[in-house]
């Protein structure tokens, strides 16, 4: 499997913080994201976003970056700290 | 490398300025600089008017972030301590909300490596805010600014 | 301008850097940001152990070219209050010698003041250094590299 | 009169830390700092030191800037304070 996690606006403009996806089903986050896109109309609106940022365990990657069972993948708005 | 020396921190408990330095300073009679940036909230932001904000992270990937520039950081200056603290949680105005602080023998490196950690913490580090406005909570927008000042260290 | 925001005390006595960084703050909720600078007595100087050093300067001179200083800071960046502190008589290792503390709506202006205002006072401040080696008492040598560094902000 | 005063290692050099000299017989910083050189080989030497600053009335100056009597010329080395 492979945990999927979502933070600040996306986590609320999805109402999910978490969710658990079949490795064999995609290789890379491009793919993830496609399927996530896929479920309804209205995640497919919130993915739609091109400025949304991923990280592959804790690193932030980009939509080519391979994916494999026992992966973290993150998604979430460009950050605001500091 | 991100030694012993590096100190990061993500907490809901508020800091002391004097408290930090000394951390920085204390036995270590070799570095003669020491520059520190504190980031507080405003009572404004794009023309609102803003009470509070909280500030969400996702931890295990913020330390892993900072600790990356930190240590890109340390590649590039010659610098003594680093420490770095972020809050998380319910801020109101004037609180604190981020510490870097740099030691150095000399004090172009702490300037350069402080100004450099904040500016890579605003556009890496995955924190996000979300303003209690007159309007509202409202999750802040990234800035394009920061995106520049960050890109504007490859050069 | 130089107004009221801003403090220069040139002074015997040791400071407190909260208690500084606390004026820069308190009643002032639309600076953000607040970048500090303090340098302090360090053991070695150009290979040579250093014990304690003495500082003189040239009262009135002094005030009037940091005054200076920090008009020029203000006419380029966007500035809240600047404080500067600098200490003179007799300093033993480790102690405060030089602090500067700027506050700011953004931390550009902050951090690039407070070094635009070290990097001039180094070179134009009438202070002069004399340290306590172990081959006894000597006035430091001017740095060739503080002047390209004040030369560096005309560009 | 002019008013004439000396720090740190220059100071200490001249064993002297202020003297006055008639202001009709100088117009210029320069001026000054030759009548000072002239007072003796020692003054001569020291003052043959090209890095030498100069203040007219606590404003750093260079050789060519004209004196006037009341005011109050500095001769110092390079600063090193910070």
């Amino acid at each position: 499997m492979i945990k999927v996690v979502f933070f600040a606006a996306l986590r609320e403009q999805l109402n999910c913080a978490e969710l658990t996806i079949a490795a064999n089903e995609v290789s890379t986050v491009a793919d993830i994201k496609k399927q996530l896109a896929n479920k309804n109309e209205h995640w497919q609106q919130v993915f739609s976003n091109g400025a949304l940022l991923s990280a592959v365990n804790h690193d932030m990657v980009n939509a080519e970056t391979q994916v494999k069972a026992g992966d973290e993948i993150a998604f979430f708005p460009p950050v605001t700290g500091g | 490398m991100s030694t012993a020396k590096d100190y990061i921190s993500i907490q809901a408990e508020d800091f002391d300025l004097s408290n930090e330095v000394s951390l920085l300073e204390q036995n270590n009679m070799h570095d003669g600089a020491v520059v520190t940036f504190t980031g507080r909230v405003r009572n404004k932001n794009d023309g609102l008017q803003v009470s509070a904000l909280t500030l969400e992270h996702y931890p295990g990937m913020t330390e892993k972030s900072l600790e990356k520039i930190l240590n890109t950081a340390r590649q590039r200056w010659k610098i003594g301590r680093i420490r770095v603290i972020h809050r998380i949680g319910k801020l109101n105005i004037g609180e604190q909300i981020v510490f870097v602080g740099v030691s150095s023998m000399h004090r172009q490196d702490a300037f350069a490596a402080a100004e450099f950690i904040m500016d890579f913490l605003k556009v890496q580090a995955p924190f996000w805010k979300k303003e209690l406005t007159e309007q509202g909570e409202k999750w802040l927008d990234a800035k394009q600014s920061d995106q520049h000042k960050a890109q504007h260290w490859e050069s």
